[in-house]
């Protein structure tokens, strides 16, 4: 078990364990912190594959920017009270076994998958994942969805500003 | 009504482009300030160095002896009247024989205490004295941690003896600086 | 080349989206200057093509691909569309000249609209003209169609004008239809659209072209106004006069034209079509003539006689003498927009009356109005050397070499054209004012603006004839020649100079006895009273709307009335019978849907996870599947 | 038993560097206290701390001393943990940007040349840019935590202005990216040191304005500092922070100072490169201290300019700062970045 | 790295997710669990695309294949940063009105 082998499993345990503290926190600003974390480990393991570009746009959008946004949100809500509206413990169940139930096919599912049994994901090396590779096929071959996507983007953020403001 | 004819119309026309950019009056009071490197620092550096006191500076109390290092005061309270502040009280005791190389009168100050807190330095005890027993010196009177600290007591204020020890007497007088 | 379609598109775009904003001449300037622009682009065009000669394809993008056939927007620009380019560019600006100044009493942002929409219009008409296969010049189509809609209705708060404009909309999507039919067999059947391909597939049966040709017939019947669907040419004059001279009389209605000449070899390889196409165009030519005789409104004698005319061009068409066909579109484009405009610059003066019992005398007081519109009268009366001489001429030539019986009642025709049109002319401008008081004294010359586009299509009408003076006046027939390339099809009458001479001389004649006959009718005293007998039913216009509204309105209407009660009664009851069951049983089934988003995802989940299991156990999924079905 | 496959010697070597760059940084950041002090003074025409130590160099210390001897206070109605999280969050997000930047060439010692970067990674702008967006969480865990009114304002605002300044200044090394076609900051420094090249300021001075401008924003200096406006929101989201707490949030404020100086030194100046000296005659090791030692002028100098722009520019009201960042900065950023497109299509293009 | 161990990780994040998308009823915490099931399948694709990434690698050195699938996450960040402005709006637009973020409040679509 070399340190790349040590390193996923720190980062996976890592990952589930924040993963499950995002739901068990009362207090929404705690969520938020966890799953700010989640996508800290996820980074991490994205630089273990090598995916530098994503790594970092994983770091300056998610965590930098979308869960800033969550906590601008919640904070100005002041909803750091632990007085959240809980769900009857019944829902709860019934959710949490559904939940269950759906990763248990899911891994059913991956388990009988039996050409994946043998599949490898390559760590550390190949450079599909630098930036100037990202770059090169992004600005040629999906120039047009990168368009569209920014369009998009913009559109969001007028409908944004449409829906926030005061009438 | 224009009561000088130093008052200036304010400008309040939006600012133009280059303006809003702040640059130019940035650049401006940076040079300002940087000019200001090169300036005289008009600060000293306090207890090492001191300013001269202007001549009509009126500081601490200090009670007199005369030539022969005896003390001036006879007690008679005038000072105590004529402060404003009433900062000034003090208690009279005759001199005994033996005393005589003490005090210059058969009358002096057994306790003589001002409460600097209250005293307002206008030196109208110094005027009311008969006997110049009480001057105002050019030092501060220092901080203090208590309130009790600022009723000077008679071995506050009293001057030190030329004739025991002058040294004191002498930095007492400020001669040496 | 796409700067010709350009230029108005984008004066369109800027006039109707800054309606608010511009001022009127500031509007008025930039829909003329697109206009005019795009005319000098197409003068350039004119002259590429009569040098060059070769029919230029220019595709700018790929309109619709499937796997069965691809249309490119394409632009084709030959001897045809180039004449048509002309013609529509440069009838548009002096029409657009013409339009600052009759509209000038408008509000700006009406103004700019108006501008906005004809500006639209005179893009559509490029587009069809231009257009290198059948669909672009669809589109076009149904762009001239909507904007000669919106330009009927352009008064919209009078609901006459509107119903008016919707007559005119829902008539032309019956020929439409006819259209689009025709697109759809000849994609059907060939795979392509596009003019170059269609005309040289040898793949047609005879019933192909047949239907195909008759089916773009309707098409052109509806926008061309032809029997039995012209009535809504007529009431489409409740829009502005100049509208009515562009879109009614110039270019638009002569979009069936173009496009039976653009299909001239469809047309020629099918002898029942073109039949169709010759009696149709002959009888609309009658019919729509003797109700010319009758008419009092201004507009609507004028209207009728573009229907005529209209039929005359398909007569034209129908005999083979595309040429003719053409060239009688551009000298009715000519005469015909004059005496519009000359109409307009009439009601113009006598504010908005358009009777025409009470004008009369205007000689004196329209100097400019009354001497264009004189000539335009002789012009379309086929009196020598005008215009209309010319092209009439060809028709009827054409027309006796294939049947002496059309060529008989064509001159028929011909006679009552120039019969009604001096009617029109004499109680207009000779004779004594009739009109109140007031009018009389507010009688006043138009603009320089607006007598200008008389004058130039004054000019136009008389000497443009000469373009394809034929052979036996010894002339070139240039347009003839010109247009070759384009119309291969074209029949060529053999007939003798002599019979010519003798045809030429008695429509000539014919024509003349009629002309002066109305003038001596009724240049004194107009008889003007209520028509009686034949009179009255030609006033009436035959009472075809009346025929028309009792054959199909009204029977359509109580037809309706019966299915209504009907469906209420019989039918309603099944289904809010059945509505009622589901109301039941969805009350039920709705404690379901309690608008917890968390009880939604809840059973999006369950859900999932059976499916997946079914999928995991396949027999019984397939079981169940073959249940459901 | 686990056996870490690595090279120990690297290891070590890395770890002493991150060591040095650290406690480096807190020195210097240490330091920038008391300087900020003394410039103040100059600038002011006073003469500064001058009584602890000689020059009253001591002074520093003596600050750090006082913030750990005083009481601390933890407000009894915060949130306890994210309280203490806040202060160490900021210092840390403060301190990460230096593992990327190159502080100089390269040493050779015990027979092993060493670079003198922590890591060479060849996203390294986007790294900066990361860690920079990353520094936000400080102020507003720190402000919410305080359960303080005021201090969540103050953090909220400090959050949105660092989030809208982020963006004109990612535009502004977007220009620069596009200059020098490399994300590694180590490549950009040796690119600058080519003979026949000039640094790069000389390409991008507009960028170059605008990136000073948003780090100003970015490390809560006046005029930007509303975050911490002392008379409008009582001292600002560390408002409820006592003894060393609060120097952690001080002290994190004059550590980005440092570290976007060195910034701005390395891809706009050439970093550690010296104008007009070959490097490459002299010894490695000697050329690496003067590349240090160059770099540190660059550097201060740049804190300089921070100190003395605070004592010349007053504060901006919150429309303004907005305003300037959205309606200005983002535009001009935008327009820059078109106009280095533009030029370098065009120079590749002749 | 077997690509069976990142699949089972994604799996189990994702699951998580929905689990917490069932269980709470605070309208923040369901659209992050969202977040939380999106970057698990982001971290899915990266790891298939390194999967084919490696086994095309072993035929060509210079192979870009696998490339799409981390331009793919890239576009998921786009639009989930998208999705996030519009939806934390309309979040806010919700405690506007009815002052709670509780999604059981929004049980209707009128008012």
């Amino acid at each position: 078990m070399g340190t790349t082998q040590l390193l996923f499993w720190l980062l996976s345990a890592l990952s589930i364990f924040s993963a499950m503290m995002v739901l068990i926190s009362k207090n929404p600003v705690h969520s938020v912190l966890w799953l700010v974390l989640v996508f800290f480990t996820i980074s991490g393991h994205y630089i273990l594959l090598n995916a530098q570009f994503l790594f970092i746009v994983n770091l300056i959008v998610y965590a930098g920017a979308i869960m800033v946004l969550f906590l601008f949100v919640i904070m100005l809500m002041n909803l750091n009270k632990d007085a959240e509206p809980q769900k009857s413990i019944w829902m709860k169940l019934a959710g949490a076994i559904s939940g269950g139930s759906l990763l248990l096919i899911f891994v059913s599912v991956v388990r009988s998958a039996s050409e994946m049994q043998s599949k490898q994901a390559l760590l550390k090396t190949g450079n599909i994942g630098l930036i100037d590779q990202l770059g090169k096929t992004l600005f040629s071959e999906y120039v047009i969805p990168f368009e569209i996507s920014s369009v998009l983007f913009l559109s969001a953020m007028v409908g944004a500003v449409a829906i926030g403001k005061k009438h | 009504m224009a009561l000088t004819n130093r008052s200036v119309a304010i400008d309040r026309s939006p600012m133009t482009f280059v303006e809003s950019l702040y640059l130019p009056s940035i650049f401006k009071g940076m040079g300002i300030t940087f000019s200001h490197i090169f300036k005289k620092k008009p600060t000293i550096n306090y207890p090492e160095q001191t300013r001269p006191f202007s001549p009509v500076f009126r500081g601490l109390h200090v009670l007199n002896r005369d030539e022969e290092g005896r003390e001036n005061c006879t007690a008679c309270g005038l000072c105590a009247v004529a402060c404003p502040a009433e900062a000034i009280t003090m208690e009279a005791a005759e001199r005994l024989p033996g005393e005589e190389n003490l005090y210059r009168e058969e009358k002096y100050a057994a306790k003589y205490e001002i409460n600097m807190l209250r005293c307002i330095f206008c030196g109208l005890c110094e005027e009311a004295c008969p006997k110049d027993a009480i001057y105002l010196s050019e030092t501060f009177a220092p901080a203090n941690f208590a309130r009790k600290g600022f009723i000077y007591g008679k071995d506050d204020l009293l001057i030190p003896n030329k004739n025991t020890e002058p040294e004191a007497y002498a930095k007492a007088k400020g001669l040496n600086q | 080349m796409y700067l010709v379609p350009l230029f108005p598109l984008l004066g369109a775009i800027i006039s109707g989206l800054f309606r608010n904003q511009l001022s009127k001449t500031a509007a008025g300037i930039i829909a003329s200057g697109a206009i005019a622009a795009s005319f000098v682009v197409s003068f350039l065009l004119f002259f590429q093509v009569k040098s060059g000669g070769a029919i230029a394809v220019t595709p700018l993008f790929t309109f619709i691909k499937t796997s069965a056939f691809t249309i490119d927007f394409a632009f084709q620009v030959d001897q045809l569309s180039a004449l048509f380019l002309l013609i529509i560019t440069g009838i548009g600006f002096l029409i657009h000249l013409y339009s600052t100044a009759y509209m000038h009493e408008e509000e700006p942002h009406h103004f700019a609209r108006y501008f906005s929409y004809l500006n639209l219009f005179v893009f559509s008409m490029l587009l069809l003209v231009m257009g290198a296969n059948y669909v672009i010049m669809f589109i076009g189509w149904e762009g001239v169609g909507l904007c000669s809609y919106l330009l009927i209705g352009y008064w919209f708060k009078n609901t006459n004008y509107t119903a008016a404009a919707k007559k005119a909309f829902i008539m032309n999507r019956i020929g439409d239809m006819g259209f689009l039919l025709a697109v759809f067999y000849i994609l059907q059947k060939v795979g392509s659209a596009n003019y170059a391909t269609v005309f040289a597939f040898d793949g047609f049966s005879s019933t192909d072209v047949t239907t195909i040709c008759i089916l773009l017939f309707v098409g052109a019947m509806g926008k061309s106004a032809q029997l039995p669907l012209y009535t809504w040419l007529p009431d489409a004059m409740a829009g502005p006069t100049p509208v009515s001279a562009l879109i009614h009389a110039a270019t638009m209605v002569t979009a069936g034209i173009y496009m039976i000449a653009r299909s001239n070899v469809l047309y020629s390889a099918s002898e029942i079509a073109q039949h169709l196409v010759a009696i149709v165009g002959l009888a609309t030519a009658l019919f729509s003539a003797t109700i010319a005789l009758k008419q009092n409104d201004i507009k609507k004698v004028l209207a009728y006689s573009t229907v005529s005319q209209l039929g005359y061009m398909f007569l034209g068409l129908g005999v083979g003498a595309y040429t003719g066909a053409v060239f009688h579109v551009m000298t009715h484009a000519f005469f015909k927009a004059l005496l519009f405009l000359g109409a307009g610059s009439v009601i113009h003066a006598m504010h908005h009356e358009q009777d025409i019992r009470n004008m009369g005398g205007l000689k004196k007081h329209l100097p400019i109005t009354h001497i264009t519109f004189l000539l335009g009268c002789i012009a379309i009366a086929g009196v020598p050397p005008f215009s209309g001489f010319f092209s009439k001429d060809e028709i009827l030539a054409a027309a006796y070499a294939h049947n002496p019986i059309y060529w008989g009642l064509g001159v028929a025709g011909a006679a009552m054209t120039a019969f009604y049109m001096f009617r029109l002319y004499a109680t207009t401008f000779l004779g004594s004012f009739r009109g109140t008081q007031q009018q009389l004294s507010h009688l006043h010359e138009s603009p320089i603006s607006m007598t200008l586009p008389l004058m130039v299509l004054a000019l136009l009408s008389v000497v443009g004839g000469f373009l394809n003076v034929p052979e036996v006046l010894h002339g070139n027939a240039a347009l003839h020649h010109f247009l070759s390339p384009v119309l291969t099809s074209e029949s060529k009458h053999s007939l003798s100079h002599s019979t010519e001479y003798i045809l030429m001389g008695s429509s000539v004649a014919i024509a003349t006895l009629a002309l002066i006959f109305a003038i001596n009718k009724f240049s004194k005293n107009p008889e003007l009273g209520e028509a009686t007998g034949l009179g009255k039913t030609l006033a009436n216009k035959w009472y075809v709307d009346e025929a028309y509204d009792a054959a199909i309105v009204k029977p359509l209407n109580s037809v309706s009335l019966l299915f209504k009660n009907f469906v209420e009664k019989g039918i309603d009851g099944l289904v809010n019978g059945s509505g009622k069951l589901v109301q039941y049983s969805s009350r039920q089934v709705r404690l379901v849907q309690n608008g917890q988003v968390g009880s939604y995802i809840l059973y999006m989940v369950l859900s999932m996870v059976i499916l997946f299991l079914l999928w995991w156990n396949q027999p019984i999924l397939t079981k169940f599947i073959q249940k459901i079905f | 038993m686990i056996v870490l496959a690595f090279d120990f010697a690297l290891f070590l070597e890395k770890l002493i560097l991150i060591a040095v760059v650290i406690f480096g940084s807190l020195g210097v950041a240490l330091y920038t206290t008391f300087a900020e002090r003394k410039v103040a003074a100059i600038l002011q025409d006073r003469r500064g701390p001058n009584r602890a130590g000689p020059f009253g160099l001591l002074q520093p210390f003596a600050d750090g001393l006082k913030l750990v001897f005083k009481e601390e206070i933890i407000p009894n109605t915060s949130n306890k943990t994210l309280f203490i999280m806040g202060p160490g969050l900021a210092m840390t997000a403060a301190l990460m940007t230096s593992a990327v930047l190159p502080w100089g060439n390269k040493v050779e010692l015990f027979d092993r040349t060493i670079a003198l970067q922590i890591a060479d990674v060849n996203i390294g702008m986007l790294y900066v840019f990361a860690v920079v967006s990353m520094g936000v969480y400080g102020i507003m865990i720190g402000g919410w935590a305080s359960n303080n009114k005021f201090s969540l304002m103050a953090a909220l605002r400090g959050a949105s202005q660092a989030i809208s300044y982020e963006l004109a200044m990612g535009l502004s090394l977007i220009a620069l990216v596009m200059v020098t076609g490399s994300l590694s900051l180590k490549t950009i420094v040796e690119q600058q040191m080519l003979p026949g090249h000039l640094w790069n300021i000389a390409y991008q001075p507009l960028g170059f304005l605008l990136f000073l401008v948003c780090a100003f924003a970015e490390c809560n200096r006046t005029p930007f500092d509303l975050p911490e406006a002392e008379n409008e929101l009582n001292f600002g989201y560390h408002q409820e922070y006592s003894s060393m707490k609060l120097g952690f949030y001080l002290f994190a404020e004059y550590v980005n100072m440092f570290i976007s100086s060195a910034i701005m030194a390395t891809i706009y100046f050439g970093g550690y490169d010296i104008p007009f000296l070959d490097e490459s005659k002299i010894s490695p090791n000697i050329a690496a201290i003067l590349g240090i030692g160059a770099l540190m002028t660059k550097i201060i100098i740049f804190i300089f300019v921070f100190m003395w722009v605070r004592w010349t520019i007053p504060r901006f009201r919150y429309d303004q700062l907005m305003n300037l960042g959205w309606k200005k900065m983002v535009p001009l950023a935008l327009a820059n970045m078109l106009l280095t497109g533009a030029i370098i299509l065009w120079l590749q293009g002749k | 790295m077997p690509i069976q161990y990142y699949i089972a990780l994604a799996v189990i994040l994702f699951s998580i997710g929905v689990v917490g998308v069932l269980t709470r009823r605070n309208a923040i915490i369901i659209f992050m669990c969202i977040e939380l099931m999106l970057n698990a399948t982001n971290l899915l694709l990266v790891a298939f695309s390194k999967m084919h990434h490696g086994a095309a690698l072993a035929a060509d050195a210079a192979t870009k294949v696998g490339v799409e699938g981390q331009l793919f996450v890239f576009f998921v960040m786009v639009v989930a940063a998208a999705e996030v402005s519009v939806g934390l709006a309309i979040i806010v637009m919700m405690y506007r009105n009815v002052h709670s973020v509780d999604i059981n409040f929004l049980n209707r679509l009128k008012n």
